[in-house]
């Protein structure tokens, strides 16, 4: 294994969501704009915002702890780390070092946990509504994810990321199976990147407000990491689903040329994606909060046909 | 006369006499220091017995009486419990007179009934011929009801009437048996004979019809003496009755003297071909006995009976492990009898502490245990630890011993065991709970009841051997053990 | 060398029993409980020592100790996998026993303090001695002595009618417990004639009836569902320290004895289906009971039982794959359900300790009366933090290293031919999935409503930070949560397992690489200006803890929408001030949980057998004429008898 | 002289069952004790030809005994007893009346016949049928007076039952065998002890406490009043 190739794939592969993840952010809202007849805001806004908040000044709660304080890093961090599993552009050589699914989830899972004591630290009723929410929310998707991870485990004998992509880009047809899958995934998305109809990202009012209700006592340099993470987070999931069911374009090979053509190929197609979430979101309405089950539970049956299928065939 | 003799003859005549001596005495002191002596001049005797002569041996001719180690093993362990409960004895009558619960006046007639009990059950066990041991053990019934009705209650005379009536009616039927047994013998050797050596000897060729009429007769009164269901009712009322040192007594060799009959007339009808019916009828009793006794205990409220009940318990599965009858499960069973007989023994008298401290052995007047008595609550935790078959106790090791065995029949019966095992182990487990654990702050009114160490020691070495034997086998006691299941004869 | 470390550590633990409890109510009380602790500190590293060789060596050590008779023999045998279940006792017991130093002395009654040390000692020396049994005699003898000291221990405040409670089914369902134990290991005997555990002959539906029993008595100790009642009523009632030791290794001997099992008899695939379905059942309802219990010690209690069904998980997994001819996965399957035994054991223990100095400090177990300890108690809040982080499988700690590796078996369940089976893996998959996340969700519960925000009541205002020696005793287990999550690949590694888990050492240095990058990050880039201020409660003026989400609020949605699952009862009563019901006048309404297992399965059998004895009870209540009665139609039954057979 | 023996005994065989029956109908306890003196003497006669036949002097003692214990010695002391305790009648039945009773014995006797003919048969000293009909006859007596304890409300009543169990049991033993006589001899006064005591604590049952002693003791109370000097703490 060649260390310095890894190294650098790792640097790229971060750096990537690093920058390009706010991109998606603006690009659905833009999407969303256009569908309600307006404008909607530059492409480079959420860059702008977060730099704004960068430079504000930070705003602690007297009855916050250092949960608080840590949360946003822990945040980042895991996201960070989550992001070296998650080829976009370059598919690295076969390690075990990075890319296995379950730490893949759980490392977001991790920054779910911290994100939800901290809703709770600062003592307010909106915090604690939010994190409330969001766990539990996130305790009835998790079925559903497992169930396709594991459908994509099943189906290239392998619990990395990396080499399920590879075994994806092998399989020269578009395979059947992908499609069920990125359904699910699609609604995994949806839900974890609190969308419409399980969240509304735009809103601030409590009747609908999840992830935002959660971080309302963030601010300033915090708030910029939450929401930097979120936006990855996004990135991520999106790169996994475009990986598996058009897995074209990701390069094998490390040269400036075939790098940057996958870059292309890469957001082209998750531009292609981002549009679809935005027309999506824009065709649903908010649920209540009570009939997510409902959702989830066509997910949760796309995903167990999917597993049918794969298991009978 | 050889020793044999004059040892059997010193019995009785030292039984006699300090029978009398305690009769004479005015002081209460020296009749409880006769009472300890009697008991212990019987312990030497029958060690001396043990160790200098070659056993078994007829005794005083050779019609009536046989000493084999089970009989020895018998009166050690009877010798034993009547020491400890004379020591008892010296506090507890003393404080009973002191709460009216017993006349003074009845003073003499406790001692010279505690001795005479202790003597008719010496001669019980040494009976060989059945008929005296029948004799002998109605006399057993006679003088435990004197004993149980020495306390000034109504109850009490209930309680005795209930104990003779029920076991007399039932030791009538038994001597129906035993005429048939000898009317039988009579027929196959022309001379008549209840002797149970002789038996043993010509058992192979007794009729296993009549036999099996005869083991079921003597069976019914020997049953009743040591109250297996459904001739069991007496057992429960007159140790609850009794006051605390004779119902340790009447519940470790009382009690024993029963099975131990059926024992003697199970080694004799092992021989014929009648064994395969009594093996099932004695687990049925045993298991029928065992189920009644847990069910009961699950929601008896009051102490004494619930030990008592124990006592039905255990005798049934005694009973259990005689009908499966094979060599180890006979070991087992007569390990048995001195494991109960101390666990039992050391729960009545912690049982009467708590009956003197509270006036009655209800659950609902006993509270604040750990407060005015700790040593009972302690002992009878472990008592009860020890009741139920946990290790370190004794009882333990017996009932495993036995269990094991009682696969060989069916593991249906193990299963079975085990179901009532459970029972009486959570009946012994929620009274204790609801016991000890009451509690209730206002204890001014309770008068705290001093307990001298007198009632505290004999519970003590109760407990001590019976934990000690649950660890610790020593290398005597499987011999003794071994002697005396070859020397029934069961294979 | 390494044999006399075993019976010397056994022998320390007894000298410091019997210290303990020969220094009651005398003068030196005090220096007597510190001197046993201490001695079973010692003693417990003496042992870790001695089961590190027998792990690190892959030796075996075995010893016929003593007999009693012939059939009844102390024999001992430790290989690999007794040692690390050593090893897992001494570990969580080294820990305990420091933390015991300060805990045991708010105990409100002097003489119990020693009691509970020297039944303490007897309790880890009795779990020692089971795990090292090698025969059937040995290991019930010990089973029960275990048993007989932890009823004790949770009987240790028996004034209280919950202690009362807790008490009696403890007892009775224990004892359950060792019928089926008793008949599993009879039946053997009666199928080998000895009491020697490795003499199993291999006929299947002896085998299979032993397997039955033996999973019934050991399912029951596990506290596995339906069997799981006297877990919550325990652990709360029973002093912290003897919950860990509890939850975190008594329930882990009935582990022990069902995977030792499993090693010697032949193994079948219906044995592994109800293993894992059992465990999956245990798992999930576990974790759901716990989202609802607002007791500390009780939620800890439920997921003991949920950790329980997750290490069965792993225990069914190995042995449908090990059946099914997948040696290696099935390998993986248990050595992930093993290594869960000992992160369980580690973060439990930590946890109810934790939880032990949090009760103490707050004078109350119920968390809705809790809030903002963290600035109180920063230490046991950060402890507490690390055991919630573990036991909610989070990297890198160790909770999660050995949920993946049960993940991961899931995920290679496609290599089972039969797709029944792979169906139900999928399933149980499924569900493993939902405990996993629901646990985190019922953790950040836990942590949040205790820790975090405004005290909730004054007791929790006034908490003082617990004595230094109960955050050293807790501390060494939190350590361990971290070591063993980290260096998990290299220690199997060590042990010379090649375990497909990812390295973790490489990515928790990521993990904090990238921590103190964005930190540094941030304080150059950022505006580092900082403001302390309230919290924004909509406009109102003073924040108080009132208006914070409580306990109950938070797990609303979940308990919403398994509403399926927390059936609840309404009794609703009204009163009228006129004959139509028109005008109302007052009324009573009470909503009540339904314990679906206790009160449909518990109290049911319970209630029969009462009333079955009951009736019993009340034949043998008449007189004398009554009995003689019996006795007679008993005699006449016994004389057609005679009839019959004459 | 073979035939009117057994026609004798055949005789005294329908009468001691006549005395069963006529202990179980009766309600005036004096009667009761008469009837019950008059089946000992009946068991006593029976006794007495078995000696006159075969000439055993163990049977002549028995008989002697017998007509002293049981004919006159017991049914004195109880009749003084029921004096005493100025009881006349028990009235109350348990469980069977009177002639539900009987009938309930007289299947009883058929039972007994049906379970012992084969036994007896096995025998080979017992050609005739007179001992399987006195065997029967014994047997069914011992259950007839149980019988009577468990029908019967006071303590005298169930007193005589159990005595007359007794006569059933040697009833029994006269038609099978005959023990040694040391044996029979402490049997007799086994029974006759355990009959005392149970005798005397039937007062007790129908008395106070106090009376009890009273009458048993009447130095009782004098000393009932000393307390002992310790004092308990």
């Amino acid at each position: 294994m060649n260390i310095a190739l890894l190294l650098a794939y790792g640097i790229i592969n971060t750096l990537f969501v690093l920058l390009v993840s706010p991109l998606f952010i603006s690009l659905i809202k833009k999407v969303k704009a256009y569908a309600q007849g307006r404008r909607g805001p530059s492409l480079l806004q959420t860059y702008r915002n977060l730099a704004k908040l960068l430079k504000k000044e930070t705003v602690y709660s007297q009855n916050s702890s250092w949960i608080m304080r840590a949360t946003p890093i822990i945040n980042l961090a895991a996201l960070l780390v989550a992001s070296l599993f998650v080829p976009l552009i370059y598919l690295p050589e076969p390690t075990d070092l990075v890319g296995n699914i379950i730490l893949f989830l759980y490392l977001l899972a991790l920054a779910k946990f911290f994100m939800a004591l901290a809703g709770l630290d600062a003592g307010s009723s909106f915090g604690g509504m939010g994190s409330s929410r969001e766990m539990a929310i996130s305790a009835l998707i998790e079925p559903i994810i497992m169930l396709v991870f594991a459908s994509l485990a099943f189906a290239y004998k392998t619990v990395s990321i990396p080499d399920m992509f590879r075994g994806a880009l092998a399989n020269n047809v578009f395979d059947p199976v992908a499609v069920l899958v990125a359904v699910s995934l699609f609604i995994v998305i949806v839900v974890e990147s609190s969308r419409v109809p399980v969240d509304n990202p735009e809103t601030h009012l409590e009747l609908t407000m999840i992830h935002e209700a959660m971080i309302l006592e963030q601010s300033g340099k915090n708030l910029a990491m939450m929401e930097l993470s979120s936006a990855m987070k996004q990135l991520l999931l999106m790169g996994v689903l475009l990986n598996i069911l058009v897995p074209w374009g990701l390069t094998t090979d490390f040269s400036p040329v075939s790098l940057a053509v996958a870059l292309a190929v890469f957001l082209l197609k998750a531009v292609i994606l981002a549009v679809v979430i935005g027309l999506f979101e824009s065709c649903a309405a908010k649920s209540r909060f009570f009939r997510l089950p409902g959702l989830f539970a066509i997910a949760l049956f796309l995903a167990v046909v999917t597993l049918i299928i794969e298991v009978f065939a | 006369m050889n020793s044999l003799d004059i040892i059997l003859a010193l019995y009785a005549v030292l039984g006699a006499a300090i029978t009398v001596a305690t009769c004479l005495s005015k002081s209460h002191k020296t009749q409880n220091t006769l009472s300890m002596i009697l008991p212990v001049c019987y312990l030497a005797l029958t060690l001396y017995i043990l160790m200098a002569t070659q056993l078994p041996a007829y005794g005083l001719g050779s019609d009536y009486f046989l000493i084999d180690h089970l009989s020895i093993y018998e009166i050690l362990i009877a010798a034993t419990l009547f020491l400890l409960a004379a020591v008892y004895s010296r506090q507890y009558v003393k404080d009973s007179i002191f709460i009216h619960e017993m006349d003074e006046s009845n003073l003499r007639l406790y001692y010279a009934a505690f001795n005479m009990l202790l003597m008719a059950v010496v001669y019980v066990f040494l009976a060989d011929n059945l008929a005296l041991f029948w004799i002998l053990a109605e006399l057993t019934t006679a003088f435990s009801a004197i004993l149980i009705v020495i306390l000034n209650a109504p109850k009490n005379i209930g309680a005795a009437l209930k104990y003779i009536f029920i076991t007399s009616t039932c030791m009538l039927f038994a001597f129906i048996g035993l005429i048939l047994i000898f009317t039988l013998t009579e027929d196959l050797i022309g001379v008549g004979t209840l002797n149970w050596s002789m038996l043993m000897s010509v058992a192979g060729g007794l009729s296993p019809g009549i036999m099996f009429a005869a083991f079921i007769f003597t069976f019914v009164g020997f049953a009743a003496k040591s109250g297996i269901v459904p001739f069991h009712a007496w057992l429960p009322t007159a140790y609850s009755k009794a006051p605390g040192p004779i119902s340790a007594i009447l519940s470790g060799t009382v009690t024993t003297i029963g099975v131990y009959g059926i024992l003697r007339m199970y080694t004799i009808v092992a021989q014929t071909a009648a064994i395969g019916k009594i093996q099932i009828l004695l687990i049925a009793f045993g298991v029928i006995s065992m189920i009644i006794a847990a069910l009961t205990m699950l929601r008896e409220p009051n102490l004494k009976k619930l030990i008592g009940y124990s006592s039905i318990e255990h005798m049934g599965f005694v009973l259990v492990g005689l009908g499966i009858g094979t060599s180890v499960a006979m070991f087992w069973v007569v390990f048995y009898f001195l494991a109960h007989a101390f666990t039992k023994s050391s729960l009545f008298l912690s049982a009467g502490i708590i009956k003197h401290q509270y006036g009655s052995v209800r659950l609902e007047y006993i509270k604040n245990v750990f407060q005015l008595q700790s040593f009972a609550g302690w002992s009878l935790i472990l008592g009860a630890f020890s009741i139920i078959g946990m290790p370190v106790s004794a009882i333990f090791l017996a009932k495993l011993g036995i269990l094991a065995q009682s696969t060989l029949v069916s593991p249906v019966l193990t299963v079975v065991l085990l179901t009532v095992f459970l029972f009486a182990a959570a009946a012994f487990g929620v009274f204790m709970i609801k016991m000890l654990s009451r509690k209730e702050d206002s204890t001014a009114d309770v008068p705290y009841f001093h307990v001298g160490w007198g009632m505290k020691i004999p519970i003590a070495i109760l407990l001590a051997i019976v934990f000690v034997l649950g660890l610790f086998f020593p290398e005597q006691l499987t011999t003794l053990l071994n002697t005396i299941v070859s020397e029934l004869g069961v294979t | 060398m390494i044999e006399t470390l075993f019976s010397l550590s056994l022998i320390v633990l007894l000298i410091a029993a019997t210290i303990s409890l020969l220094g009651t109510k005398t003068s030196y009380s005090k220096i007597a409980r510190r001197i046993s602790l201490v001695l079973a500190t010692t003693a417990s590293i003496f042992m870790l020592a001695f089961a590190a060789e027998i792990l690190l060596t892959d030796g075996n050590y075995s010893v016929l100790a003593y007999q009693i008779t012939p059939t009844f023999q102390f024999s001992f045998m430790v290989d690999r996998l007794a040692a690390f279940f050593l090893s897992i006792i001494s570990i969580v017991s080294v820990a305990v026993s420091i933390y015991s130093i300060p805990y045991v002395e708010h105990e409100e009654h002097e003489d119990r303090k020693n009691l509970i040390v020297g039944l303490m000692c007897f309790f880890i020396l009795s779990m020692l001695l089971v795990i090292a049994s090698f025969s059937m005699f040995s290991f019930l003898f010990f089973w029960e002595i275990m048993a007989l000291s932890s009823f004790l221990l949770v009987m240790t405040d028996f004034e209280k009618k919950e202690t009362q409670k807790a008490g009696i089914f403890y007892f009775v369902m224990t004892h359950l417990s060792t019928l089926f134990l008793f008949f599993a290991f009879l039946f053997i005997y009666l199928q080998t004639g000895t009491f020697d555990i490795a003499a199993i002959r291999a006929d299947p539906l002896v085998t299979s009836i032993a397997f039955g029993f033996l999973f019934l008595g050991f399912g029951i100790k596990a506290g596995i569902i339906p069997f799981h009642k006297w877990l919550p009523y325990a652990h709360p009632a029973s002093p912290s320290n003897i919950s860990a030791l509890m939850s975190g290794v008594m329930i882990k001997v009935a582990i022990y004895g069902l995977v030792r099992f499993l090693f010697l008899l032949p193994l079948q695939t219906w044995w592994g289906i109800l293993i894992l379905a059992m465990g999956t059942l245990s798992a999930v309802l576990g974790v759901i009971y716990a989202i609802k219990e607002h007791d500390i010690k009780r939620l800890l209690a439920y997921h003991s039982i949920e950790n329980i069904g997750i290490i069965l998980i792993g225990v069914g997994l190995y042995v449908i794959f090990t059946v099914e001819g997948f040696q290696s996965i099935g390998m993986l399957a248990l050595l992930g359900g093993l290594f869960h035994t000992l992160n369980h054991a580690i973060f439990k223990s930590l946890l109810f300790m934790t939880s032990g100095s949090i009760v103490n400090a707050t004078g109350t177990r119920n968390i809705e009366e809790m809030g903002g300890l963290i600035k109180r108690m920063p230490k046991t809040a950060m402890l507490f933090l690390i055991g919630a982080v573990s036991i909610s499988a989070l990297p890198p700690f160790n909770g999660f290293i050995s949920e993946l590796m049960i993940f991961q078996t899931f995920f290679q369940s496609s290599v089972l031919s039969n797709s029944f089976l792979e169906l139900l893996l999928l399933l149980a998959l499924a569900v493993f999935a939902l405990t996993s996340a629901l646990a985190a969700a019922c953790f950040v519960k836990a942590f949040g409503v205790t820790f975090l925000a405004l005290p909730r009541s004054h007791e929790a205002k006034a908490a003082k930070e617990s004595p230094k020696l109960m955050i050293i005793g807790s501390a060494i287990l939190a350590g361990l949560c971290v070591v063993l999550g980290i260096f998990s690949s290299q220690i199997f590694g060590l042990l010379g397992f090649s375990i497909a888990v990812p390295n973790m050492l490489f990515i928790g240095v990521i993990l904090a690489g990238f921590y103190g990058l964005i930190f540094l990050a941030m304080r150059e880039i950022a505006n580092r200006n900082e403001r302390v201020t309230e919290t924004w409660g909509c406009g109102y003026p003073m924040q108080n803890s009132k208006m914070e989400y409580t306990a109950s609020g938070f797990s609303e949605p979940i308990v919403t929408i398994l509403k399926g699952i927390f059936r609840t009862q309404k009794t609703s009563e009204r009163s009228f001030h006129d004959d139509k019901k028109s005008v109302f006048k007052e009324g009573k309404a009470e909503i009540h949980l339904l314990k679906f297992f206790e009160e449909r399965l518990y109290l049911p059998v319970a209630n029969a057998v009462k009333k079955i004895a009951e009736k019993v009870n009340s034949m043998q209540r008449g007189d004398v004429d009554l009995h003689v009665a019996y006795g007679f139609v008993m005699i006449v039954i016994l004389l057609l008898i005679i009839w019959w057979f004459a | 002289m073979i035939l009117p023996t057994e026609q004798l005994t055949q005789i005294l065989m329908v009468m001691v069952l006549a005395t069963a029956a006529i202990i179980i109908m009766k309600r005036d306890i004096r009667s009761l004790i008469k009837t019950y003196a008059f089946q000992s003497l009946l068991v006593a006669v029976m006794a007495l030809v078995f000696y006159i036949e075969t000439g055993a002097v163990t049977l002549l003692l028995l008989a002697v005994v017998f007509i002293i214990s049981k004919v006159w010695i017991i049914p004195h002391f109880m009749g003084k007893v029921q004096q005493k305790l100025n009881i006349k009648r028990d009235i109350k039945f348990h469980f069977l009346s009177p002639i539900t009773a009987l009938i309930v014995s007289l299947f009883i006797l058929l039972f007994v016949y049906l379970a012992f003919t084969p036994l007896i048969a096995e025998l080979n000293r017992f050609n005739s049928t007179l001992f399987t009909l006195g065997a029967t006859v014994g047997v069914s007596i011992v259950f007839m007076g149980m019988i009577v304890i468990f029908t019967r409300k006071q303590t005298l009543t169930n007193v005589v039952g159990y005595l007359t169990m007794e006569n059933g049991v040697v009833l029994f033993s006269l038609f099978l065998t005959e023990l040694p006589m040391l044996i029979e001899i402490l049997i007799i006064i086994d029974l006759i002890m355990l009959t005392l005591i149970a005798t005397v604590l039937a007062f007790g049952i129908d008395s106070t406490i106090e009376e009890f002693h009273a009458r048993l003791n009447p130095f009782s109370r004098e000393q009932q009043t000393k307390k002992p000097e310790e004092t308990t703490q």
